[in-house]
C-alpha cells in the first residue's frame, strides 16, 4: 500500500544485497533509529527505562544471541542463564579490577570472556545433536551459575555473596550505580542493540552465516560440500555467547546493579530467552527483537490490568501469565513455527502487492 | 574527435559521439542479466560500439555492406546498428521470430554480407538460409552458449570481434574518425523490412535525416529529456522502436532498458518503472483485463473502495491530467484515491513514474483509453507509418481524444484526396523501397506525397480522424461515406459483441451482420438465469438480441453527433447463427472478415436486410473441429433500431 | 568394620533410593519417547500436577478456589474436609488421562512429522501451561502430602549396623528413610507391572509395535492417536507415583518440576528408549552424586547434586552419544 | 599391496576398495579410473553398492581397506569438508538442499570452499568480505543463468518443484568449479522432458566447463548416450568395466541385469 518499488531497481550486486533492499523500508527504518535516539531520551522516565526500555534492550540482545546459534545454526541451548551470568560475573570482575577501564570496552571484554566459556561448552556440539546436546547445555546453566555461588573470589569475597556494580561513568555521565540518569543507561543499552543487531545481520548474510544454515538445514550435505562442522558450529556458540555475555553484563551492570546468580540468572532466564525467540520467529535478527518485546511487555501488560485493574494477588497474575506463555509456545509451534517474524512478512507482502490480494 | 564537433550532428555516430561527451556518465543502455540491470553508460556504448566497428572493419566489413541484425532486444545487438553506420555500412534488422525461409528472402534481398545474430537459434537459422544464397560471408554472435563447437571459420564471437577492433584502434586510434566525419544526413542509415502480411516483405530505405529529424522533432514536441527510462521490448526490426529506442534515445540522450527476456517482460517493466513507454493497444488493453480480473478475488471492503475511486478518476481523473480546474472536493477525493489505489495499481503495473505513454497501429477502445488517463497515466495516441519513420499526427497535451489520432506532427503536411484518403509529406518520407521502383512510384509522388491507403477526414477540432482502408470506403446511395471497418471497430468497443459485418455500400442504409461474444454474453445469461445449449441458441434469445440492439443505438447516437458519418447509422441488423470461422473461409487466419465470401455466401440474408422482411431462413454448410462438414439451418430475426437526426458535436 | 566404610555404605544406599526417585520419572519420559518419539520435557510438572490434584482432591479442595474468590468476593475453599486417599488417588489417575487425551487433541496431532526438537520446545510450553494451571487450581502454597506411607528412619536397619561398627568407634548406625524402601519397592512393582502390560497385553504389543516403526505399525491399522492417549495416561500415572514420592518425601512445592531436568542425564545415560536403561541411569545418578558430594563436595564447597548428574551425562555423551543401551547411530546420506 | 601412482591423465583411481558396516560387506576388492575430462558412469542393480561407492570417494565412508589416489597424490585420512576443498562436488540420490535458504544461498553455499574472509570483515561488511561477496555473487549467476533458474533465485528452495530443486542441487554443485563432480542418480524420478533437460545440462556443463563427471544412473538409455566409459557393480563387486558398447555385450552383466528382473 505504501510501497512504490516500481523503477527502485538494482543495477549492481552490492545494492541488490543491501539489507534493506527496498527504498520505503530503508527509510522507515531510518526514521525508527532516529526517533529511537534523538526523541526517546527526552520522553523516557524511571519507570519507563526499569520496566520497559531496558528490558527490552537487555533481553533483545540475548535473544539476538541465542537465536544466531538456535535460529541461524539450529543448535538448541538451554544455558542462556548461566552464560548471561559469565558476563555478567566478568563485567564485575573487570570493572573491579581495572575500575579505569572504559564500560563500553568492559562490556565488550565480557562479551569475549563468554565467547570463550561458550566454546568450551560448545564442544559436545560436534559429537550431540538435537535434545541431546539440549540436555548438554544444561550442564553449563548449572556448573556455571553454581560455579560463581561458591567461588568466593569471583563475587570478590563479598560477605552476601553478591555482587554489586560500582558507578562507572561514560563521558563524565554516570551509567552504572543508582544514580545514573535513565537517558543515559537507555542510550548505553541501545548503542550496543543497534550496533550488535547490524554486525548479526552482516555476519548471517554472508559466508559465515550460510554455513551456519548449512548445518542447521541438512549437516551432512553441509560437511560434504565443504562446510567444517567444526568451525561452523563453535563460531555460532561463541558469537551467539558473545551476544549473550554482553547482554548478561549489561543486564547487571547497566539493569540490576546488584546480583546474586541463582536469583538471576536461573534456568528459568534460559528458558525466557529460548520462548523469545519462538514466538519472535527463529532464524530472524526483526523476530528476536518482536518476541523480545512481546514477552517484556506481555507480563507488563497484565500486571497492569489484572493487579492493577482487577486487584488480583500478583502471585496468581504470575500463574496466569505462566499458563498464557506456555499456551502461546504452543500455539506458535502449531500454527506460526516462524513465529512473528514470519506474521510480519506476511503482512508486508500483503501491502506490498495492494491494492491486489496475491 | 574534433572534426565530429564541428560537423552537425547529422548521423548516429556523430550523436554517439556527441553524448559520450555530453553525457558521458549517464546511463544509455541497460540490460538485466545476471540478476541485475547491468548498465553502459555514453562513453562506455561509444568505445563498445567503436570496438566492435573496428573489429567489422578488420573483418573486411567495407563501406555500403549490410550488416543483417537478427534477435530480440539486446544491448550488443543495437550497438550492432550504430557500429555498422560507423564503417559506413547499411544495418538491416531482421524479424528475431521470422522462419527461415523469411530470413533468406531477406538477407538476399538486402544483399547482406554481414550477419549479427543473438544465440544459437539465429545462428542455425542463419546457416540454414545461407546454404541456398550465397553472399552472407561473415556471421557474429552475442551469445556463446552451445556455439563452441561449430565450425569457426567464418563464425565469430561479439566479444572476439570487438577484441580485433581494439587492437586496430590501439594501433591506430583515428581509424575510424575519417569514416564517421564522411557520413552525411543523406546518407542511407538503415533498412527496415516492413513485415508484409500481403505478399513479401519491402525493404523501406531510411536516411540518417529520416530518423533523426523525426525524432529530433518528436522530442522536442513532448518536451522528452535526457532524464527519460524506456523499456524496448518490441523487435528491433520494427520503425517504432528504432524511432524510440534508437533514434530518440540518441536525440535526447535517454536511457533503454533490455528485458531480461519475453517472458519477463511484465516484471522488468515494473522494476524499471519507465517514464516514458510505448505499447500497441492490445497490451495495454492485456493489463487492464489482468487488473480486473486480480481485483476479482479481492475482498469485498477491498473492492468497493476500488470501485468508488475508480468511478472518482473517471471523473475527475482525465480532466485534473489535462490541467484542467476542478472542483476542490474532486481535487481531495483524487488525491484521496491516488493515495489509497491509483498510485498503489501504477506501481504494481510498472506505471508509477510514467511521463509519457504512447500507442498506435489500431483503435483503442475508449475505456481503455480512459482507464489510463483517469489514473493519471499520460497515454497518447499517434498516427504514423515505416514509410514516415513513424510520425505522420500527434497528439498534444491536453489535446488527446480516443477517436482521432491527433494534428501533423512537427514538419509534416497532410491533405485528404478527393477519394478520402489520407496522404502527406514531411522530414521523416522515405527514401525508397529497396530494389523495388515500381512500389515507390505506387506509395511517393514526385511532390513526395505518400499514400497511406488509409481514409480519413480532420474532425471540428482539427484531429485528423482514421476511419478504414482506403479501398474499403464506400457511399450510401445518398453519396454520404461508408466505412464499414470504422463501424465495425466501434461496435467492436462492446464486449459483448465479437465480430460485426456492415453493408452499406451502394445501399440506401447501413445494415449490419452480428456475432456474440460467447464467453461475455455466456457469462451474462448464467447471472441472469437465462438458459442456452449452443451458439446458435444463445444468439436466437430474445434478451441477447435486445441487448445487441441498445448496444447499436448506443453507437447510433454518438455516430449522429459526426457530420461525417450520422449519415451510415446502422438501421437494421441480425445475430449471426454462427460464428464466422477460418475454417469456413469467412476470416483469414489472422481473423479479419472476408467481405466477399460472406456477401455470397449470406446473400439471402443480406437482402433480407434490405427488403424489410421480419425474418428469415438460412441453411449453411459448416465444417467440424474434426475437418467433417454439415448444414444448421435457422430461422434469423431481423431488428431494426432507431437512428438520430444529426446534431453538431457541442464542442 | 570402620564407621567410614559404612558411611559410604549408607551414602550409597541413599544415593541408590534417590535413584529409584529419578528412576521413577525417568521412566515416563522413556515410555512417551519410545511410542512418540516425543522428548516429553514436561514428564516431571505432571509429577507436580498430579501431586497437586491428589492433595487438592484429597483434601477437598475447590478447584480455582482462590481465582474464584477474587473474581466473585466468595469465600469457598472445601467442598468436603477430605475424601478417603485410594478414591482420590482414582480420581486423580482420571484427571491424569483426561490431560493426556487434551494433550493429543489440543496439541500433538497438530504436531506430527515435526522434527523433534520443535515437539520437544512444545512440551517445554506444556509444562509452563501446567505449571500455571497447577498452581491457579489448587494455589502455590507448599502442601504436605500423606497417603499413609510410613516415613523416618528406620530403628531396625540402625540397630543392625550399629553392631557392624568396629568397637569403641562413635558410631549411631545408618540411617535409611523408610519412605524411600518403599519408593523403590514400588518403583521395582510398576517396572513389572509396565513389562508384564507391554508384553502380554494387546495394547502393550500395539504400543511396542509402534516404537519399532510408525509406518508399519500404521499400516497394520494401529490408530497412532488412541496409542499415543494411552502412552501419555501411562506416563501420566508413573508421573502420579512419582509425585506421591516425591511429595511425601519432601512436600509438594515448584522445586519437585526440577526433577524433571535431573530425569534428563538419566535418561541421557539410560539412552531414551529402554526401560531397564532408565532405572540403571537413575541409580547411577544417584549414587555418583551422592558419593561426589560426600567425598569431595566439601572441598569445592558442597551443593554439588545441583550439577553432578548433567556434567557426568556430558562427559558421558562425548563418547557414547546414544547412551548405554541405545544402539549405534550410522550416518547416511 | 604396493600400487604405484597412477597415470598424469588419471583424475581419480580407486585400488583394491573394501569396505563393510560391522561386518556387512558393502563393496569388495573395487579398482577403478577416473580419466581428466570424462563422464564416468556407475551403473548396478539396487544395492550393488553405487552410493557407498559415491560415499567413499568424497570421503564420507572411510574402506577399511584399498587406497584412492585423488589428482595425483594418495588421499590419508581426511574429512569430507577437505576432501570438498580437494575438488570434489557432489549430488545426492535424495535431495539434500539446504530447504530453509534460497536458491542464491544455495548456490553461494557450494562456493564456500572458495570463500576466506575472516569474521571480523563479515561482521562489518567491508573490505575483503564485501568484495569477495560480490565476485562469488556474479560467479553463482552466470550458473543461475546456464541452468536457467533465473525465476527462482530468491525462491526458498523448500517451495521449488521436485525437478526445479534437482536442478538447483546440480547448481550448487558446480558452483564448487570442482576438479570432479559426482552426480547421484540425477534423473531420478523425472519425466522425459526434465530427464532430456538434465542430459542436456549435464554434457553442456562437460564441455563448457570441461568438468570430469561420474555419475550413477538407472535409466541404461540415457547412460549408454551420455557416458564415455562405464563401470557396473554388482553385490558389491565389479562385474564389468569399459566403452558402453562393450558393457552392452558384456555376458556378467546382462545377467545381474537378469537377476534383477528375476526378484
Amino acid at each position: 500500500m505504501f510501497y512504490r518499488e516500481s523503477g527502485d531497481f538494482k543495477s549492481t550486486y552490492s545494492a541488490d544485497q543491501q539489507t534493506f533492499p527496498i527504498k520505503f523500508d530503508r527509510i522507515a527504518v531510518g526514521v525508527i533509529l532516529a526517533f529511537a535516539f534523538v526523541v526517546v531520551p527526552f520522553l523516557i522516565n524511571d519507570y519507563w527505562e526499569k520496566s520497559i526500555l531496558l528490558p527490552f534492550l537487555v533481553w533483545g540482545m540475548a535473544a539476538l544471541g541465542l537465536n544466531i546459534l538456535t535460529g541461524y545454526c539450529g543448535q538448541v541451548s538451554l544455558g542462556t542463564g548461566g552464560f548471561m551470568a559469565v558476563g555478567a560475573y566478568a563485567s564485575y570482575k573487570i570493572t573491579t579490577s581495572f575500575p579505569e577501564l572504559n564500560m563500553f570496552l568492559v562490556i565488550l571484554l565480557s562479551g569475549g570472556v563468554t565467547a570463550f566459556v561458550g566454546i568450551l561448552f560448545g564442544l559436545p556440539s560436534l559429537r550431540i545433536k538435537g535434545f541431546y546436546l539440549a540436555v548438554a547445555t544444561l550442564a553449563a546453566q548449572f556448573f556455571l551459575v553454581w560455579l560463581f555461588n561458591k567461588v568466593p573470589w569471583f563475587y570478590n569475597y563479598s560477605a552476601s555473596g553478591m555482587i554489586t556494580v560500582p558507578e562507572r561513568t561514560v563521558f563524565g555521565i554516570a551509567i552504572t550505580g543508582s544514580n545514573s540518569p535513565p537517558w543515559a543507561t537507555y542510550l548505553f543499552c541501545l548503542t550496543f542493540l543497534v550496533v550488535f543487531a547490524f554486525i548479526a545481520r552482516n555476519l548471517t548474510r554472508g559466508r559465515i552465516g550460510r554455513s551456519w544454515m548449512a548445518i542447521r538445514d541438512m549437516d551432512i550435505a553441509a560437511e560434504i560440500i565443504g562446510v567444517p562442522p567444526l568451525q561452523a558450529k563453535l563460531s555460532a556458540f561463541a558469537v551467539s555467547s558473545f551476544y549473550i555475555g554482553i547482554s548478561g553484563a549489561l543486564f547487571f551492570s547497566v539493569y540490576l546493579g546488584a546480583a546474586e546468580p541463582t536469583e538471576a540468572f536461573g534456568i528459568d532466564k534460559s528458558f525466557l530467552v529460548l520462548f523469545m525467540i519462538i514466538i519472535g520467529g527463529l532464524g530472524s535478527i526483526f523476530g528476536s527483537f518482536v518476541g523480545a518485546a512481546f514477552m517484556v511487555l506481555l507480563p507488563v501488560l497484565f500486571k497492569n490490568i489484572m493487579v492493577g485493574g482487577f486487584g488480583w494477588p500478583t502471585d496468581m497474575v504470575q500463574h496466569f501469565i505462566f499458563m498464557l506463555v506456555g499456551g502461546l509456545i504452543m500455539f506458535f509451534l502449531i500454527v506460526e513455527p516462524h513465529g512473528l517474524a514470519q506474521l510480519w512478512r506476511v503482512t508486508k507482502e500483503k501491502l506490498r502487492l495492494w491494492p491486489f490480494p496475491h | 574527435m574534433q572534426n565530429a564537433e564541428s560537423s552537425p550532428l547529422d548521423t548516429f555516430p556523430k550523436l554517439l559521439n556527441h553524448n559520450a561527451r555530453r553525457f558521458a556518465d549517464r546511463p544509455a543502455i541497460r540490460e538485466k542479466e545476471f540478476g541485475i540491470w547491468q548498465t553502459w553508460t555514453w562513453s562506455q556504448v561509444q568505445e563498445e560500439v567503436l570496438a566492435f566497428a573496428a573489429g567489422l572493419d578488420v573483418l573486411g566489413f567495407a563501406p555500403g555492406d549490410k550488416l543483417a541484425i537478427i534477435g530480440r532486444n539486446r544491448p550488443r545487438l543495437y550497438w550492432g546498428i550504430t557500429a555498422a553506420q560507423c564503417v559506413g555500412g547499411i544495418p538491416v534488422p531482421v524479424y528475431a521470430d521470422s522462419v527461415a525461409e523469411e530470413m533468406q528472402y531477406v538477407l538476399e534481398h538486402a544483399g547482406v554480407r554481414f550477419v549479427l545474430a543473438e544465440d544459437q537459434e539465429q545462428v542455425d537459422k542463419t546457416l540454414e538460409a545461407s546454404e541456398h544464397i550465397s553472399g552472407v560471408d561473415q556471421i557474429i554472435y552475442d551469445d556463446t552458449r552451445g556455439v563452441r563447437d561449430y565450425e569457426h571459420s567464418y563464425l565469430h564471437d561479439f566479444a572476439a570481434v570487438q577484441k580485433l577492433g581494439r587492437d586496430a584502434l590501439a594501433q591506430n586510434p583515428a581509424l575510424l574518425d575519417q569514416r564517421i566525419a564522411a557520413g552525411k544526413g543523406s546518407d542511407t542509415g538503415i533498412f527496415l523490412y516492413t513485415s508484409g502480411t500481403t505478399g513479401k516483405p519491402k525493404g523501406v530505405v531510411l536516411t540518417n535525416d529520416n530518423i533523426i529529424i523525426t525524432s529530433r522533432n518528436s522530442v522536442e514536441f513532448d518536451h522528452l529529456t535526457e532524464q527519460e527510462e524506456t523499456l524496448s521490448y518490441l523487435p528491433i526490426a520494427w520503425v517504432g522502436d528504432h524511432i524510440f529506442s534508437h533514434g530518440q534515445a540518441y536525440v535526447a540522450g535517454f536511457c533503454i532498458n533490455c528485458p531480461e527476456s519475453e517472458e519477463t517482460v511484465a516484471t522488468d517493466l515494473r522494476e524499471i518503472g519507465p517514464t516514458y513507454y510505448f505499447a500497441p493497444p492490445r497490451v495495454f488493453e492485456g493489463i487492464l483485463t489482468n487488473v480486473m480480473i486480480r481485483m476479482e478475488d479481492a475482498s469485498p471492503t477491498k473492492q468497493k473502495l476500488f470501485h468508488y475511486f475508480m468511478n472518482v478518476a473517471k471523473r475527475t481523473g482525465a480532466t485534473i491530467l489535462d490541467g484542467k480546474s476542478v472542483s476542490a472536493m474532486d481535487r481531495f477525493k483524487y488525491w484521496l484515491g491516488n493515495l489509497l489505489i491509483y498510485a498503489p495499481l501504477k506501481n504494481t503495473m510498472g506505471f508509477s513514474r510514467i511521463k509519457l505513454a504512447y500507442t498506435a497501429g489500431e483503435a483503442i477502445g475508449p475505456e481503455i483509453f480512459d482507464f489510463y488517463r483517469s489514473l493519471g497515466i499520460n497515454i497518447k495516441q499517434l498516427y504514423g507509418q515505416t514509410e514516415a519513420a513513424v510520425f505522420i499526427t500527434m497528439q498534444p497535451n491536453g489535446e488527446v481524444f480516443a477517436d482521432t489520432v491527433g494534428v501533423p506532427a512537427p514538419g509534416v503536411e497532410i491533405k485528404i484526396t478527393d477519394s478520402g484518403e489520407v496522404i502527406y509529406r514531411g522530414p521523416g518520407v522515405f527514401d525508397s523501397y529497396y530494389k523495388n521502383e515500381q512500389a515507390t512510384r505506387e506509395t511517393k509522388n514526385d511532390e513526395g506525397w505518400v499514400m497511406t491507403g488509409d481514409a480519413g477526414y480532420f474532425a471540428e477540432n482539427g484531429h485528423l480522424k482514421i476511419i478504414d482502408r482506403a479501398k474499403d470506403v464506400g457511399r450510401l446511395t445518398d453519396g454520404s461515406m461508408f466505412a464499414p471497418k470504422y463501424l465495425e471497430n466501434k461496435l467492436k468497443f462492446f464486449p459483448q459483441i465479437k465480430e460485426v459485418v456492415t453493408f452499406g455500400d451502394q445501399r440506401d442504409f447501413v445494415t449490419a451482420f452480428i456475432n456474440i461474444d460467447l464467453d461475455a454474453v455466456g457469462n451474462w445469461a448464467e447471472r441472469n438465469n437465462i438458459p442456452y445449449a449452443s451458439y446458435q441458441e444463445l444468439a436466437s434469445r430474445p434478451e441477447v438480441l435486445k441487448m445487441m440492439e441498445d448496444n447499436i443505438r448506443q453507437t447510433n447516437a454518438d455516430l449522429a453527433t459526426d457530420s461525417k458519418m450520422s449519415g451510415s447509422q446502422i438501421k437494421r441488423f441480425l445475430v449471426l447463427h454462427k460464428e464466422l470461422d477460418p475454417d469456413d473461409g469467412e476470416m483469414t487466419r489472422t481473423r479479419k472478415v472476408r467481405r466477399s465470401t460472406i456477401f455470397e455466401k449470406y446473400g439471402v440474408l443480406v437482402d433480407a436486410l434490405y427488403d424489410g422482411s421480419t425474418r428469415c431462413h438460412v441453411k449453411t454448410q459448416v465444417t467440424f473441429e474434426d475437418g467433417r462438414t454439415g448444414t444448421i439451418e435457422a430461422d434469423l430475426d431481423i431488428k431494426d433500431v432507431e437512428v438520430f437526426p444529426p446534431v453538431e458535436k457541442t464542442a | 568394620m570402620s564407621p567410614d566404610i559404612l558411611n559410604t555404605l549408607e551414602v550409597i544406599l541413599n544415593g541408590l533410593m534417590a535413584g529409584v526417585m529419578y528412576s521413577l520419572v525417568a521412566l515416563g519420559f522413556v515410555l512417551i519417547f519410545k511410542a512418540s518419539g516425543i522428548f516429553n520435557y514436561a514428564q516431571g510438572v505432571m509429577a507436580l500436577f498430579a501431586a497437586l490434584t491428589l492433595v487438592g482432591i484429597q483434601t477437598g479442595q475447590v478447584p480455582f478456589s482462590h481465582l474464584i474468590n477474587v473474581m466473585f468476593g466468595t469465600n469457598y475453599h472445601n467442598w468436603s474436609n477430605g475424601i478417603n486417599t485410594v478414591a482420590a488417588i482414582i480420581l486423580t489417575m482420571c484427571v491424569m488421562v483426561l490431560l493426556a487425551w487434551l494433550v493429543e487433541k489440543i496439541v500433538l496431532r497438530h504436531l506430527v512429522n515435526q522434527e523433534p526438537i520443535i515437539l520437544f520446545m512444545a512440551t517445554i510450553g506444556l509444562a509452563f501451561f501446567l505449571e500455571g494451571l497447577g498452581d491457579l487450581m489448587w494455589g502455590a502454597n507448599i502442601k504436605v502430602l500423606d497417603v499413609g506411607l510410613p516415613s523416618g528412619g528406620s530403628f531396625w536397619l540402625e540397630d543392625v549396623t550399629k553392631e557392624w561398627a568396629s568397637e569403641g568407634s562413635e558410631y549411631f548406625g545408618m540411617y535409611i528413610d523408610v519412605l524411600d524402601v518403599w519408593a523403590a519397592g514400588i518403583a521395582i512393582i510398576l517396572v513389572v507391572a509396565l513389562t508384564i502390560f507391554s508384553q502380554y497385553t494387546k495394547t502393550g504389543r500395539a504400543l511396542r509395535a509402534v516404537a519399532d516403526d510408525h509406518q508399519a505399525a500404521l499400516t497394520v491399522g494401529i490408530s497412532l492417536r488412541t496409542i499415543w492417549v494411552v502412552v501419555w495416561s501411562i506416563a501420566g500415572f508413573v508421573a502420579l507415583v512419582a509425585g506421591i514420592m516425591w511429595g511425601s518425601k519432601s512436600g509438594i512445592q515448584f522445586s519437585l518440576s526440577l526433577i524433571a531436568l535431573k530425569a534428563l542425564p538419566v535418561l541421557i545415560l539410560g539412552g531414551f528408549t529402554s526401560i531397564p536403561g532408565a532405572i540403571i541411569g537413575g541409580l547411577i545418578i544417584g549414587v555418583g552424586e551422592k558419593l561426589f558430594e560426600f567425598s569431595l563436595g566439601p572441598l569445592i564447597g558442597g551443593a554439588t547434586e545441583n550439577w553432578f548428574a548433567y556434567v557426568l551425562a556430558l562427559m558421558f555423551l562425548m563418547f557414547r552419544p546414544q547412551g548405554l543401551f541405545g544402539d549405534k547411530i550410522i550416518e547416511r546420506v | 599391496m604396493n600400487i604405484t601412482q597412477p597415470p598424469a591423465d588419471v583424475l581419480l583411481s580407486l585400488n583394491n576398495i573394501s569396505l563393510s558396516f560391522g561386518g556387512v560387506k558393502a563393496l569388495t576388492d573395487i579398482s577403478f579410473d577416473i580419466l581428466k575430462g570424462e563422464i564416468r558412469a556407475i551403473i548396478g542393480p539396487n544395492g550393488a553398492g553405487k552410493s557407498s561407492m559415491l560415499n567413499v570417494i568424497n570421503g564420507f565412508y572411510h574402506p577399511q581397506q584399498g587406497e584412492v589416489w585423488f589428482d595425483g597424490s594418495i588421499r590419508g585420512p581426511l574429512k569430507p569438508y577437505q576432501i570438498a576443498r580437494q575438488g570434489i562436488a557432489r549430488t545426492f540420490q535424495n535431495i539434500a538442499l539446504f530447504k530453509g535458504m534460497s536458491t542464491l544461498d544455495n548456490l553461494m553455499t557450494g562456493r564456500i570452499t572458495k570463500m576466506h574472509a575472516n569474521i571480523f570483515w563479515q561482521a562489518i561488511w567491508k573490505g575483503k568480505a564485501e568484495k569477495e561477496e560480490l565476485e562469488h555473487r556474479e560467479r553463482v549467476e552466470h550458473i543461475i543463468d546456464f541452468l536457467e533458474i533465473q525465476a527462482i533465485r530468491k525462491t526458498p528452495v523448500g517451495r521449488l518443484p521436485y525437478g526445479m530443486q534437482k536442478r538447483v542441487e546440480l547448481g550448487r554443485a558446480l558452483a564448487a568449479e570442482s576438479k570432479l563432480l559426482l552426480l547421484d542418480e540425477p534423473m531420478a524420478g523425472m519425466n522425459v522432458e526434465e530427464k532430456e533437460d538434465m542430459c542436456r545440462f549435464i554434457l553442456d556443463v562437460h564441455d563448457q566447463f570441461g568438468t570430469t563427471i561420474a555419475l550413477i544412473e538407472h535409466d541404461m538409455g540415457v547412460v549408454m548416450d551420455i557416458a564415455d566409459r562405464v563401470v557396473v557393480l554388482d553385490y558389491g563387486k565389479k562385474i564389468g568395466d569399459g566403452y558402453p558398447d562393450e558393457i552392452r555385450n558384456n555376458q556378467n552383466v546382462i545377467d545381474a541385469y537378469l537377476g534383477v528382473a528375476h526378484e
